[in-house]
């Protein structure tokens, strides 16, 4: 299994990502500028956070128009795993590999802190391993985050399951109060119809090592974990 | 030849008659109108130093550790294993006063670029802010401005803002106060410093395009604010902070191929600042062309071209034969120019259009001539110390302080800024006294915090900056970490007057008398002068914004504040004396006229050794330093932090008789920490401690229950720890919220 | 070629709210004295300068360019394409 | 009372950069081909409900609402404040 770690001007957590699957997962991986980027080499598939394009028009818009991300395309529908994480869930988003939007944080500030998230399905490729009802610690960070899809968009995400991950609060309940955002229904990260395709607006790999962790775990690499195969 | 001229030139010099006087006499000839800009530029007080190089000179400045002292774009200290740190912090305030949010945003991106000059990766920013009071309209909206503009360009450019201060008092209402610092980490084998060493090296211009926008930005920040300025537009540069991520990136990777031999990054003084200061410290002359400089406007005159300050810029010399460099340059997509190269004369030779526009011997640019400054102590400072009104709830005095601004928490700020990023940080903001962020692949890490505190500053400059350096030392060793190097950044009124240039020399000798004393150099610094209003001729509080640097020799000595488990002991460590002056009690109180704590550099020595010491024997579980609001405050903070409750009895705490139970609790002394143990190892720590000749004492212990301070006989405090909680972290967003 | 000055102007749809119109409203209210004020929608702007035969190309190019490069998101977001004027 | 509606438009003035118009120029609108675009500014936009006896009170209140609130900051913003006509 040998990942990628798409690199777009301006991404700015591709380095981390890097470390936590070389260091942490020992894993092969590369770092790869995102012209250089060539599906077929690679088994499955990082979009790290940052502001590409320095996030200028929306978050994610001027990145998912990258000739990489129709070598992203090609992988999802191979059935590749494929996980955006912030920025990388944005351009996912903006690309149409999934769907509804993120705009901008109801409070209207970026908001950096540790969420709780619960995992509300392990049928996708990054959850396999990880209980239903799970909840995990994880930063945000993030000024573009909050969820948002039309009614029957919303119905249609939570009746197949492709919610994966909701901000809950310390009960393990989606709450406002535990909602960072504003996202609708508290959603915190979703997956495509296939369920190989994940994006999500916390930092799994800022929480896969405890001594970054306030709670001394690596609830974060339970997700990473995934790309070993 | 048709040359474009700028008519208003001449008339905009800001040059003394003196100085135009030693210009004409060291250049030998008149210096024509290109020359006399640039000579202006260079001789204004921000980039020439002139009324602060003698004193700073005074600083003690070399230490085992220390790398690259003052002189260079940053400081750099040896933290082991060839890994080294640089440091170096910056003011941006005239900018933001008057457009905070870009003012603020550029003052990041200026201070990246000194690290990055250096061949360090930036891993860390800190913000040390000061405004007046935020029941003014006009310094909230500074306030949530510079705050968004910190934040929008560190987050953008991966750089996790990780540490800082705010302070609000009313001499910051129109000339508030943004410095900001960045840390990187690099390798001591491949440091370059911005010098240009080799002549046949060729200059490349890379980054930004050059426009009009900022002539004469240097010589604005070197003036008092006025009216005026209001109008001074091209003054405040636009943050771009995409661009600059390109340029940390590109600029990393172009050295890492070692052709590049030297970076230096173009702020106040645009390209001219840049050639003369690394052709002058290389001993070497430059010689450009100026048409080849890439521009985003038409007809740029020479004048323009060489003074311009537009943003994201930066200079590299390069070895000849440095392809590999311009392709790493365009992969990232950046505009680059070949503009000249390096020479042995001298001299700064600049051409256009076929014609010799400048010659200037460089070491005639960067070293000004020293104008007379004098020195007088002004009346009003020493008031008489007067006594403190006592507040007879105790309890409710706690809550009342823990919501002043002061000392609220700034969660409001820190939530804003990406702290995470990089995936170093282990003490967050908030955590502890001071951020730390680990060295990642080894077992270390290094802590960091900016401080300062003007009402001390004010009262008495000298003993102020000394307790600024003494409070950022105990930051780190707070967290477990041996404070190594400091830089600086001075905020002061206009140094022509002499109350004002005294408060700088009193400074200045302060804070050398307590860094020899803590045997800490200082490796650099800024100084920004002209801090006042016109309007009202109200210079801000002096004030220096102290960066310290702790390393941390192994990451199972990290210690945060946060009380960690009820039947813990809490220790005291230092003696509490009567000093309220500048408290924030007695600003509580309605009284603000005495003299700040003492600064003794042998009492905080000790104390911060018999810190370390303790925290390496593995007897602390938690702790912190004493400052605002004193003992209670420090106090209340480790609780709400732990979620835990304490007891702690009066009468265990050292301290005179006369002391009134208000004076014991709010004192703000200096020299001292708290700091818990397990039962296990109290009687240890205090042995420990003790035998090194400082005051400790258990003072109390923690709980599952309420926030106790009793007497033998009476309780003085009780407070649920969700009513204090409440009081600290409602106050600022509540603030900011009224219109 | 004549160079014409368009705006594109991206705003919210209703279902996915406006906290910024909504937070500048509130203000308003707080401040008082501006109830003249009814209602405030915040959105994004863009002025471009487009090379085109006539206004109805202009317009037409920058159509099908906002439609082909997302500058907007349908699912959450009105786009309304003004041809202002050519410019000298 | 009649209600007008109103458009505040704010961008960076002409002489100041505009690192996100420029940014969508280079990056989206030339690499996606439409070479005819000459030149993009962003900005952001308002449009406001106000009620006013006329087009010249509802420009006044907007002014005075536009400076209050500081929505923009003329050391480095141009703001436009335009009455698009009676709402009915
Ligand atoms: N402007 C700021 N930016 C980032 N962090 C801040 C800022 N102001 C305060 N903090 C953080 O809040 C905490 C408390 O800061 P401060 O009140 O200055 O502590 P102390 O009293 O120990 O000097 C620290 O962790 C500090 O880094
Ligand atoms: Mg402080």
């Amino acid at each position: 299994m040998k990942t990628a770690v798409v690199r777009f001007p301006g991404s700015n957590c591709d380095l981390d990502v890097f470390h936590v699957l070389k260091d942490v997962l020992k894993l092969e991986a590369d770092l790869v500028w995102h012209r250089d980027f060539a599906g077929e080499e690679y088994d499955s598939v990082v979009l790290p956070g940052g502001f590409s394009y320095g996030d200028y028009l929306r978050a994610g818009t001027i990145a998912a128009h990258s000739p990489a991300m129709e070598q992203v395309r090609v992988m999802a529908k191979e059935g590749k795993p494929v996980i955006g994480i912030c920025n990388g869930f944005q351009i996912l988003i903006e690309s149409g590999l999934l769907p509804g939007a993120l705009l901008r944080n109801e409070c209207l500030a970026f908001v950096c802190k540790w969420v709780k998230v619960r995992v509300e399905t392990s049928d996708t490729v990054f959850t396999r391993a990880i209980q239903k009802g799970a909840v995990l610690d994880m930063p945000i960070a993030h000024a573009e985050g909050r969820y948002v899809n039309d009614p029957e968009g919303l119905k249609e995400l939570d009746e197949n399951g492709q919610v994966v991950f909701r901000y809950v609060n310390n009960q393990s309940v989606p709450s406002e109060d535990s909602n960072p955002n504003g996202s609708m229904d508290c959603v915190a990260g979703i997956c495509n119809e296939d369920r190989n395709v994940v994006g999500l607006m916390p930092h799994p790999e800022r929480a896969s090592e405890p001594i970054l962790s306030p709670f001394s775990n690596s609830d974060g690499l339970r997700i990473l974990a995934a790309l070993r195969g | 030849m048709n040359i474009p001229r700028l008519e208003a030139t001449r008339l905009k010099v800001n040059l003394t008659f003196d100085e135009l006087i030693e210009a004409r006499k060291r250049l030998g000839r008149e210096p024509n109108e290109v020359e006399l800009g640039m000579i202006d530029v260079m001789w204004s007080e921000h980039c020439s130093y002139k009324s602060s190089r003698r004193l700073l000179q005074k600083l003690p400045k070399s230490g085992k550790r220390v790398i690259v002292g003052p002189g260079y774009d940053s400081g750099v200290v040896d933290i082991g294993d060839g890994d080294v740190i640089a440091f170096k912090i910056e003011s941006h305030n005239h900018p933001s006063a008057i457009e905070p949010y870009n003012g603020a945003a550029t003052g990041i991106g200026g201070i990246i670029r000194d690290i990055l000059c250096m061949n360090c990766r930036p891993i860390g920013l800190l913000d040390s802010l000061r405004f007046g009071s935020l029941d003014s309209g006009h310094s909230r909206w500074l306030f949530n401005n510079v705050v968004r503009g910190i934040a929008d360009y560190g987050n953008c450019t991966g750089i996790p803002t990780v540490s800082g201060e705010i302070e609000f008092d009313e001499s910051f209402e129109t000339n508030c106060i943004v410095n900001v610092a960045c840390i990187g980490q690099g390798r001591a084998e491949t440091l370059t410093l911005g010098r240009m060493d080799n002549p046949g090296d060729i200059i490349v211009l890379v980054g930004g395009a050059t426009g009009r926008d900022g002539v004469h930005g240097v010589t604005f920040a070197s003036r008092v604010i006025t009216e005026e300025s209001e109008l001074d537009r091209p003054a405040v540069q636009i943050g771009d902070p995409f661009t600059k991520k390109l340029v940390i990136e590109a600029t990393l990777e172009a050295l890492r191929t070692g052709k590049v031999t030297a970076v230096k990054d173009l702020g106040g003084g645009g390209l001219t600042c840049a050639l003369s200061e690394m052709s002058s410290k290389g001993g070497t002359g430059v010689q450009v062309d100026l048409e080849k400089i890439h521009v985003r406007e038409e007809g740029m005159s020479p004048y323009e071209l060489l003074l311009s300050e537009s943003q994201e810029r930066i200079l590299f010399t390069v070895a000849p034969e440095g392809e590999e460099v311009f392709k790493i340059l365009r992969k990232w997509g950046l505009a680059y120019s070949v503009i000249g190269k390096v020479t042995a004369s001298g001299r700064i030779v600049a051409k256009f259009r076929g014609e010799v526009v400048v010659d200037i011997p460089s070491e005639l640019l960067t070293n000004s001539p020293i104008p007379r400054r004098i020195a007088r102590r002004p009346k009003t400072t020493r008031e008489k110390r007067a006594k403190a009104q006592s507040m007879s709830d105790l309890s409710q005095a706690l809550c009342n302080l823990l919501s002043m601004p002061n000392i609220a928490c700034k969660e409001y700020v820190y939530r804003q800024y990406d702290h995470e990023v990089g995936v170093r940080t282990i003490l967050k903001p908030g955590d502890a006294d001071a951020a730390v962020l680990r060295v990642i692949g080894a077992d270390k890490a290094v802590a960091v915090k900016v401080d300062c505190n003007s009402s001390y500053c004010f009262l008495d400059p000298y003993n102020g900056h000394a307790l600024a350096v003494a409070e950022a030392a105990r930051n780190v060793v707070a967290t477990g970490a041996v404070p190594i190097a400091m830089t600086d950044c001075c905020n002061f009124g206009n140094p022509e007057k002499p109350e004002v240039y005294w408060q700088f020399k009193e400074a200045i000798d302060g804070m050398g008398y307590m860094l020899r004393g803590l045997n800490i150099p200082c490796v650099g610094g800024n100084v920004s002068f002209y801090n006042e209003d016109e309007r009202t001729g109200r210079a801000v509080k002096p004030s220096t914004a102290i960066v310290m640097l702790g390393l941390i020799e192994r990451l199972n000595l990290v210690t945060s504040m946060a009380l960690k488990r009820a039947g813990e002991s809490i220790v005291l460590i230092g003696k509490t004396f009567r000093e309220l002056g500048g408290s924030q009690y007695s600003r509580l109180t309605g009284n603000q006229h005495s003299n700040p704590p003492r600064a003794v550099a042998s009492r905080e020595r000790s104390s911060i050794r018999a810190v370390i010491e303790a925290i390496r024997g593995g007897y602390v579980t938690a702790a912190h330093d004493c400052s605002e609001g004193g003992l209670a405050v420090a106090l209340a903070e480790m609780a709400i932090k732990g979620n835990l409750g304490l007891t702690v009895d009066l009468g265990a705490i050292p301290h005179k008789a006369s002391m009134k139970p208000d004076e014991v609790l709010f004192s703000e002394s200096s020299a001292r920490f708290i700091l818990t143990t397990t039962e296990e190892h109290a009687g240890k720590l205090l042995s420990l401690v003790r035998g090194r000749g400082v005051a400790a004492a258990k003072i109390g212990e923690v709980s599952t229950l309420d926030f106790k301070v009793v007497t033998e006989n009476e309780t003085l405090i009780c407070c649920p720890i969700e009513r204090l909680r409440n009081a600290w972290q409602t106050a600022i967003p509540e603030l900011v919220k009224v219109n | 070629m004549p160079i014409f000055t368009v705006e594109v102007i991206i705003e919210n749809k209703k279902m996915a709210r406006d906290p910024e119109g909504e937070t500048i409203a509130r203000e308003l209210v707080s401040r008082g004295g501006f109830s003249e004020v009814k209602s405030i929608r915040a959105g994004k702007y863009l002025r471009l300068h487009v090379q085109a035969t006539d206004s109805e190309e202009a317009e037409r190019i920058v159509n099908k360019m906002s439609n082909t490069l997302r500058l907007f998101n349908p699912v959450v977001h009105n786009c309304t394409i003004r041809v202002r004027g050519e410019t000298e």
